[in-house]
């Protein structure tokens, strides 16, 4: 019974329309706001900032974008990475170019330019569909990384081809850049990461996220009422491709710190791929849990051999590695395919009426 | 700048033809090769609908196999034998342990299952047959491995034995191919399949029998791929990533069309050579090849949305 | 444009002029002439319906109507106006607005999603204020709402409001997609077999809320339908289409006794 | 206790054929000590591999496991140890990365916890031009220069350019993407195309093999072309056995299995079941240049021991041993590796020792020394080393710079 | 007119079913019916009373839309059939239609029929003459046997879906809404073809109808499932007499068939199980 909806009524569609309009869910959102707030930065290790909490949100961060687009818009992308990689190249010439420049201020206004890419990319899918706009996607995908290789001018004509993140100060503390430290770079990811979220929620739940979905679920049906399929895709593209850029802006200047070309290719898109996939396609929270799993799995794969004092060598770990992933893929979808937020809520409508069966 | 576009490469194949036939040559034979890895694909996407990134380690895995079952002693032809029972083993196990569950999911899902079946079989087969390269055993395998020289217009044209072998095997494959969609009951079942599992299921057509045979054929295909691959470059794992060269040759030549893979792979082999010796390489640094299909893929998209054979998509309400 | 003015109906409604009008419309796929050299007029606040047997080109009538398919030849008036070739989520924003005959909810979000995905065309707050779900965006949510709740109520479907319409028995999928139309409000409103796969007590529900529709909102409605009792019984005047030519068009009492009609559709009159 | 020194291997991908023989010389080495003298010093190494792959992603999460203990990295990639190299400033991790790494490492001023003994790439660069310029000017020559489009494949550009429009030949920077290392026909066919004098190559992985397969196929004449140290692998010119002959290879090491220190590694380590490898590996340039790898370790342990007077040595006090390394011809023969690699010392200015090398040919079943040890001429590139140090340290200012250290 | 079934002998026997969509929703709450060898019994039953899915349970075809029979079993020809696979079903004579015409749209009408016969090991010409009485059941279909069946009309496709079923020289059809979107001559001729296959052939059917008054006519017996449970049984004539069948599903009350347009004022709908 701890998770009963009954009795709680709602009397207005504003409050209908409230984020969360169950208590106990509400409830919930506190205890990780505590966690994420207080608990983590005080008792976590370097260690956890950097290989769990960090890369979580931003993978999250980078999935949630991905899933505005496929999830929500139905469009299929393989190209994040190269969107991420748009991101990163932006916020790295606009510190060089303007070293005054604010660094979030840069991380933000570094999904512009990867929003303008991904809508150029997005134009063909006005015509393309399903599996072969991936191709526009992949498109992307490699003429980017092969751009982001070839075009010394990104990286301020650096002898090794990568871009390297400054030393970024604000406020007098380091936020990016060898210096800074990880609590600090975790509260600045923290910022971002919710402040997308939110906007995304916003954006999904109203107006536009009906549009995109109607566009996703069929898309003849949804021009035929009136939908323009022109303006809800490439809105799409504008907005993933925007959180992804700044996804991929965190993920160079607040994690990272470094970045090659090879970097943005295609195993990242799978990634994060994968983790909206596994998170739920067309959930917000999906990407979160989705996140958790496949960042945090490797992380636990790769401790559990030393610990159970099982002797075997790093480079059978990580083919174990890549096969547990592989298998976990494999599982989840067959255990419910639309994802862990879709488990999620089946346990949750399982409470509401449990004790009883049905 | 308008002259090193559209004037001085044109040029340059008119002054060295020898050359242009040796650039055209590589282009058809990479293409064909490409076209090998995209025909296992097409035959999978027209039964399930599934786009089967796992195509490319199926290739890494197939050719490894016989490698090492040569190594430990066994001879070359019955090593490809029992290569072709691990194909089979593994097309089984992949319809019972991963297609079975998800019938009649959405495609992507289907997708996503195939890239945890690539995991899992890189994984898998990296613990197996462990990281290093690896040499095909073309030799014992009786594959030509020399070369015949021709001197075109005085110049020079070398053409490997292995590469002709290949263009011959490949041809004969796809033909083998088409007949049996085309004429075969079982043919007709697949194409049924790609339409509408449920309704495939209703008239009583096993999902289990044609999947685990257009996976075994597919594995088929693989070794084929892998044996000619691996006698080019030697076996490794790092084969895999000609792999995603597949994926704009079937999405050019059609994602349900056999003659479309083997167009588009022929297309995209020459043109993509094509572009990175004249264009690529003088004007904009090489390595265009990585993006060159793709790019030319979504060219043609745009045009006629299913590809250049594939199935009109059809849009009713 | 033919001015024409309004008739008077058999139960003495007063119908109004015309509101649209199909010239001569030919429909060619390839080689098959789905509809060929058709026209009839469709009048202010009446109740329309397309009958024939199947394959007919009934729906791709509609299609025209609503933009999907352009004719090969013939020409549309609608509002006193010729209609140039236009995009169908303009013609949707023109007042047409329409259900499917194979159901085309959207499959992936809930009755009340789907429903709101019909007020898309009144709705105009930019992605930023969406975003921060602040201002005009919030208001507007509230007050298309309001709309929406009120279609809701009218159609009796408050109870599944909350349901992925994926879950719901195909009848209610049928109420479902008129919600979405009706939420629209839409000034003619292309009915596609709305009562298919209904039994007498959901059809007799469903008649009553076009009727209502039409009655209460005075929305034209241009209607498919196989079963004759509703045909008869809702219509005014009633197309009938064989093989993609016009048979017979007039009131429903006129229609059923046409010979041709009889022939070709019904089998024995009923 | 033990000294935990972690390496930052690959045994996996398309970069593990070149990665696991190095890797297995680096290991048998260190078990070796454990097994013969306790380790270093009485110490135990706690030689740990961390799969890498040679993805630079993946190396910098192996380099954040590990530097809670480790006195020392080992990133093994020069794209890893270019992401790890500010970190390790802060840190306090010395990074050890034999004959691989940002170049301008050599600066030890500026690059106080970075080194690259025993010869960085400017001098592998610097001597393959001189040994080919003593096969007759390069004057109106054309160079091709065969590379891997990565950070590794980029470093010698700014020496090469510089000797080319010093000595007058022209280079052709020819990439192969990560992507294409398998398959680098239009590689070879712009090769064809150009008609280059010598075709250099700056290949790793599965590029090695592909390049020679391809210059076979081509009927490019073998003796005009030549690697860097890393490749030189006797597998990869295996599969192409004789037609191989003439294929050169500078190198800063050479086997020898008939060295003390490979009677060591197979009593104590083969013997006793502990190796990864086997005899024909063992035999190769490659293993034994892993051996002398983790030989610069140990010597850097073990100087560091001896200053610092205790045995358990931190992280700081290693980079003072490496700093200080001085590997003579006797230390070498007292260490059963006389002929393995050429002296050299280290001090708190040169990070690198620049011990030069051979010029390596593949005879067609095995590499033999067709030079005599040749040395950098390192003031040819000094200015362009401190140049791009000097860059560097603005670029990622705040940037300590030890100013102390004398010439 | 049939009233009575022709034979005593149980072909399929449901018992006390209950089937679950993703683990939670529970749709059949214990369905069991009779089908009698060479009858045709009907399943009636309002939107979402769970028709389809008694068919599907019965055809094993559920599982792929992730939903489950939990509890009791289903008997066909004294075997328990539920684990089989629903090809081996279709192989043992029985066969679904599906609702909602599931064609395969990229291949042909033809081929469409074609692959009705995927189980059958017969030769051509038994293959060609199936095929063309198909085509003298439905002529629509061969003017159009060579388009693609996605752009074919709803009835065509109905059609096509019906004669591919026939195809397989089933022993017993379930024929899901087999007159939904059809015009009205077409009902009747579609039932006509029931009824003849079903005395000719011998073939038995199980139909989920909405369309009661053309169901009770064609069939012999009749269950009546609201939500999940069966709520009226009984021979079709029977059922056709009874007055709440009368009303709630035939339309007709004691003064004879009421109008549509006279269904306006709200009407509170009786259950027999609330
Ligand atoms: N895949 C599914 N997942 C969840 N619920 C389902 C699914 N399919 C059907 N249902 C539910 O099961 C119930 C019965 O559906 P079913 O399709 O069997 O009804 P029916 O009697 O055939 O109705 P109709 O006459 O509308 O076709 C409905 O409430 C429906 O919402
Ligand atoms: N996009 C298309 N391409 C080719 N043929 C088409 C297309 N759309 C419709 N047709 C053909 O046009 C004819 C009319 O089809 P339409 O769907 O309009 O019939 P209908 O009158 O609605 O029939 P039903 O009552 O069965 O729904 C049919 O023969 C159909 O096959
Ligand atoms: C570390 C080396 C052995 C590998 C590669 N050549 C590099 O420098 O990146
Ligand atoms: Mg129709
Ligand atoms: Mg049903």
């Amino acid at each position: 019974m701890l998770y009963r909806t009954a009795g709680q009524f709602k009397t207005s569609y504003n409050s209908d329309q409230a984020l969360f309009p169950i208590k106990q869910d509400a409830f919930l959102l506190g205890v990780i706001l505590l966690f994420a707030l207080v608990i983590f930065p005080l008792t976590a290790s370097e260690f956890t900032f950097q290989t769990i909490l960090i890369p979580i949100m931003i993978y999250s961060l980078a999935a949630l974008g991905l899933n505005i687009l496929t999830g929500f818009a139905g469009q299929l992308s393989l190209g994040t990475a190269a969107f991420m990689g748009v991101g990163a190249y932006a916020c790295y010439k606009m510190v060089t170019l303007m070293p005054w420049m604010n660094p979030i201020v840069a991380i933000l206004f570094s999904g512009v330019f990867s929003a303008g890419v991904g809508v150029a990319f997005g134009i063909p899918s006005l015509r393309i569909k399903g599996f072969y706009l991936a191709i526009a996607t992949l498109a992307a995908q490699f003429f980017l990384v092969w751009l982001f290789e070839k075009w010394a001018w990104l990286y301020n004509y650096n002898a090794s081809g990568a871009i390297q993140v400054p030393n970024l100060k604000m406020f007098g503390v380091y936020i990016a850049g060898p210096q800074a430290s990880s609590v600090v770079q975790y509260f600045v990811v923290l910022f971002i990461v919710s402040l997308l979220t939110m906007v995304c929620i916003n954006l999904t739940r109203g107006n536009l996220g009906r549009t995109w979905k109607a566009t996703r679920d069929m898309d003849i049906a949804a021009e035929l009422i009136g939908i323009n399929l022109m303006k809800s895709k490439l809105t799409a593209f504008a907005v993933s491709s925007y959180i992804v850029g700044v996804a991929g802006a965190l993920f160079v200047f607040m994690w990272r710190g470094a970045a090659e070309p090879n970097l943005f290719d295609i195993p990242l898109s799978f990634r994060v791929l994968f983790i909206a996939i596994i998170g739920g396609l067309g959930s917000v929270m999906g990407n979160f849990l989705g996140a958790i799993l496949i960042v945090g799995l490797p992380v636990v794969l790769n401790l559990l051999p030393a610990a159970l004092g099982i002797p075997i060598s790093s480079a059978t770990v990580e083919h174990l590695n890549i096969m547990c992933i592989g298998s976990l893929i494999i599982f989840f979808l067959i255990v419910e395919p639309h994802g862990l937020a879709q488990l999620w809520k089946l346990i949750r409508e399982k409470l509401i009426i449990w004790p009883f069966p049905h | 700048m308008l002259n090193d576009i559209f004037i001085a490469p044109f040029a340059d194949m008119i002054a060295a033809p020898d050359f242009l036939l040796q650039v055209l040559w590589e282009g058809l034979v990479s293409g064909i090769l490409y076209a090998l890895i995209a025909l296992g694909f097409v035959l999978i996407f027209r039964s399930s609908r599934i786009f089967n990134f796992a195509q490319g380690i199926m290739v890494v895995f197939a050719a490894l196999t016989l490698v090492g079952l040569h190594a430990m002693g066994i001879p070359a032809w019955i090593s490809v034998a029992l290569t072709l029972g691990v194909m089979f083993i593994l097309a089984v196990s992949i319809e019972r342990i991963v297609l079975r569950p998800l019938v009649g999911q959405p495609d992507i899902i289907l997708f996503m299952a195939s890239i945890g079946i690539t995991l899992f079989l890189i994984g898998g087969g990296e613990i197996i047959f462990g990281g290093e390269n690896k040499v095909m055993i073309t030799e014992e395998l009786g594959i030509p491995t020399g070369d015949t020289v021709l001197e075109p217009w005085g110049g020079l044209l070398i053409l490997q034995h292995l590469d002709i072998t290949v263009v011959l095997v490949a041809s004969a494959l796809v033909a083998a191919l088409l007949a049996f969609l085309n004429y075969t009951q079982m043919g007709r079942a697949i194409r049924a399949l790609g339409d509408d599992h449920q309704a495939a299921l209703s008239v009583g057509i096993s999902l289990q029998t044609v999947w685990v045979l257009v996976w075994f054929i597919a594995g088929i295909i693989a070794l084929v791929t892998g044996i000619a691959w691996g006698a080019r470059a030697g076996v490794s794992f790092a084969l895999e990533v000609i792999a995603y060269k597949a994926l704009p040759v079937l999405m050019l030549g059609g994602l349900e069309s056999i003659t479309g893979a083997i167009i588009g792979g022929l297309l995209i082999g020459i043109l993509e050579k094509l572009f990175e010796i004249y264009w690529g390489q003088p004007l904009l640094g090489g390595n265009t090849e990585t993006w060159f299909a793709f790019v030319l893929a979504l060219f043609v998209l745009l045009f006629r949305p299913q590809g250049l054979f594939g199935e009109k998509i059809i849009e009713r309400v | 444009m033919k001015d024409t003015e309004g008739y008077v109906t058999a139960d003495g409604r007063q119908i109004g002029g015309v509101l649209m009008e199909l010239n001569n419309i030919t429909l060619k796929f390839g080689g098959v002439t789905a509809i060929s050299d058709i026209s009839f007029d469709i009048h202010e606040g009446e109740i329309r319906a397309i009958i024939g047997p199947n394959g007919a080109g009934k729906s791709s009538m509609l299609n025209i109507i609503s933009g999907f398919y352009t004719p090969t030849i013939g020409e549309l008036w609608y509002k006193g106006e010729k209609r140039p070739q236009m995009r169908p989520y303009e013609i949707a924003r023109m007042g047409v607005a329409r259900t499917f005959q194979n159901i085309a909810l959207f499959e992936g979000m809930t009755v009340l999603d789907n429903v709101m995905t019909g007020r898309l065309t009144h709705m105009h707050a930019g992605v930023a204020a969406q975003a921060l779900w602040y201002g005009k965006a919030r208001a507007e949510e509230i007050a298309n709402r309001e709309i929406v709740e009120k279609v809701i109520d009218f159609l009796e479907i408050q109870s599944i409001r909350k349901t992925p319409v994926g879950r719901l028995p195909y009848g209610l999928k049928k109420r479902v997609e008129l919600a979405r139309a009706l939420a629209a409000e839409p000034s003619i409103l292309l009915l596609d077999e709305p009562m298919a796969g209904m039994n007498v007590e959901e059809k007799e529900d469903m008649s009553r809320f076009i009727l209502d529709v039409n009655d209460e909102f005075g929305t034209t409605i241009c209607l498919i339908e196989h079963d004759m009792g509703v045909v008869m019984d809702l219509s005014d005047r009633v197309v009938v289409m064989d093989y993609g030519k016009k048979i017979g068009d007039g009131p429903p009492d006129e229609v059923r006794n046409n010979q041709d009609v009889i022939d070709a559709y019904l089998g024995v009159p009923s | 206790e033990s000294l935990y020194t972690p390496n930052l291997s690959y045994r996996t991908g398309p970069f593990a054929a070149t990665g696991i023989p190095l890797m297995n010389g680096q290991k048998d080495y260190m078990s070796m000590l454990n097994a013969r003298d306790g380790g270093v010093g009485g110490v135990e190494i706690a030689f740990e591999e961390c799969e890498t792959g040679y993805s630079t992603e993946k190396g910098v999460e192996c380099y954040e496991k590990t530097k809670g203990k480790a006195i020392v990295t080992q990133p093994w990639s020069t794209g890893i140890t270019l992401q790890v190299l500010p970190k390790t400033n802060i840190d306090m991790i010395p990074i050890l990365a034999p004959g691989y790494g940002f170049s301008p490492m050599m600066d030890g001023k500026t690059f106080q916890w970075a080194f690259n003994a025993p010869s960085g790439y400017w001098d592998g660069a610097d001597m393959i031009v001189q040994f080919i310029e003593s096969e007759g000017s390069l004057e109106g020559k054309k160079v091709a220069f065969l590379h891997l489009d990565h950070p590794f494949g980029k470093e010698p550009l700014p020496v090469l350019e510089a000797a080319a429009a010093e000595k007058g030949f022209e280079l052709l920077p020819i990439p192969v993407g990560l992507k294409e290392m398998q398959n680098q026909s239009a590689q070879w066919l712009q090769i064809r195309r150009e008609r280059p004098d010598y075709v250099v190559m700056w290949g790793w992985g599965a590029m090695n093999a592909g390049a020679i397969t391809e210059a076979v196929k081509t009927k490019f004449d073998m003796s005009k072309m030549l690697g860097i140290w890393w490749s030189g692998h006797d597998a990869d010119l295996a599969i192409v056995g004789d037609k191989g002959k003439g294929y050169k290879s500078i190198s800063w090491s050479f086997p020898d299995v008939d060295a003390g220190v490979m009677a060591d590694i197979k009593k104590h380590v083969v013997d006793a079941g502990m190796t990864e490898s086997n005899e024909t590996e063992m035999s190769g340039v490659f293993y034994g240049r892993g051996v002398v790898m983790s030989m610069i370790l140990a010597e850097g342990i073990k100087v560091a021991q001896d200053h610092f007077g205790e045995a358990n040595i931190n992280a700081e006090q290693l980079r003072w041993g490496l700093e200080n390394l001085n590997v003579t011809e006797e230390r070498l023969a007292e260490l059963g590796m006389s002929g393995m690699v050429p002296p050299f010392a280290t001090s708190c200015a040169n990070h690198t020792g620049h011990s030069g090398g051979w010029m390596l040919e593949w005879d067609g079943a095995k590499f033999v020394k067709v030079s005599d040890h040749l040395t950098p001429n390192t003031a040819s590139y000094s200015d362009i080393a401190m140049k791009s140090a000097a860059d560097y340290a603005t670029a990622n200012a705040p940037w300590p710079v030890n100013e102390e250290c004398g010439g | 007119m049939l009233d009575a079934a022709k034979t005593d002998e149980t072909l399929l026997e449901v018992n006390n079913i209950e089937v679950i969509y993703n683990h939670v929703i529970l749709v059949l709450k214990g369905v069991s019916l009779n089908v009698k060898k060479g009858g045709i019994t009907a399943l009636l039953g309002g939107n979402g009373a769970g028709k389809t899915t008694t068919l599907k349970a019965i055809s094993n075809l559920l599982h792929s839309e992730r939903g489950e029979v939990t509890k009791g079993s289903i008997i066909y020809k004294g075997e328990r059939v539920q684990d089989l696979d629903p090809a081996t079903l279709v192989k043992r004579g029985v066969i679904q239609v599906m609702e909602g015409r599931h064609c395969f749209e990229h291949l042909t009408v033809e081929e469409n029929l074609l692959t009705g016969a995927y189980t059958r090991k017969a030769s051509k010409g038994e293959i060609d003459a199936d095929l063309q009485m198909v085509y003298d059941y439905f002529p629509r279909l061969k003017e159009r046997r060579k388009s693609q069946a996605g752009y074919t009309s709803g009835g065509e496709q109905q059609m096509v879906a019906i004669g591919r079923a026939l195809m397989s020289r089933p022993d017993t059809v379930l024929l899901d809404e087999p007159s939904m979107g059809l015009a009205p001559q077409l009902v009747e001729q579609i039932f006509e073809i029931v009824k003849s296959v079903n005395e000719k052939e011998g073939v038995s059917f199980l139909l989920a109808e909405q369309n009661t008054n053309v169901a009770l006519k064609y069939a012999h017996f009749g269950y009546i499932l609201e939500n999940g449970r069966v709520v009226m049984d009984g021979p079709a004539s029977e059922l056709r007499e009874n007055p709440d069948v009368k009303e709630f599903y035939l339309g007709v009350s004691d003064e004879g068939r009421k109008s549509f347009r006279d269904v306006r004022s709200y009407r509170r709908r009786k259950r027999w199980l609330a």
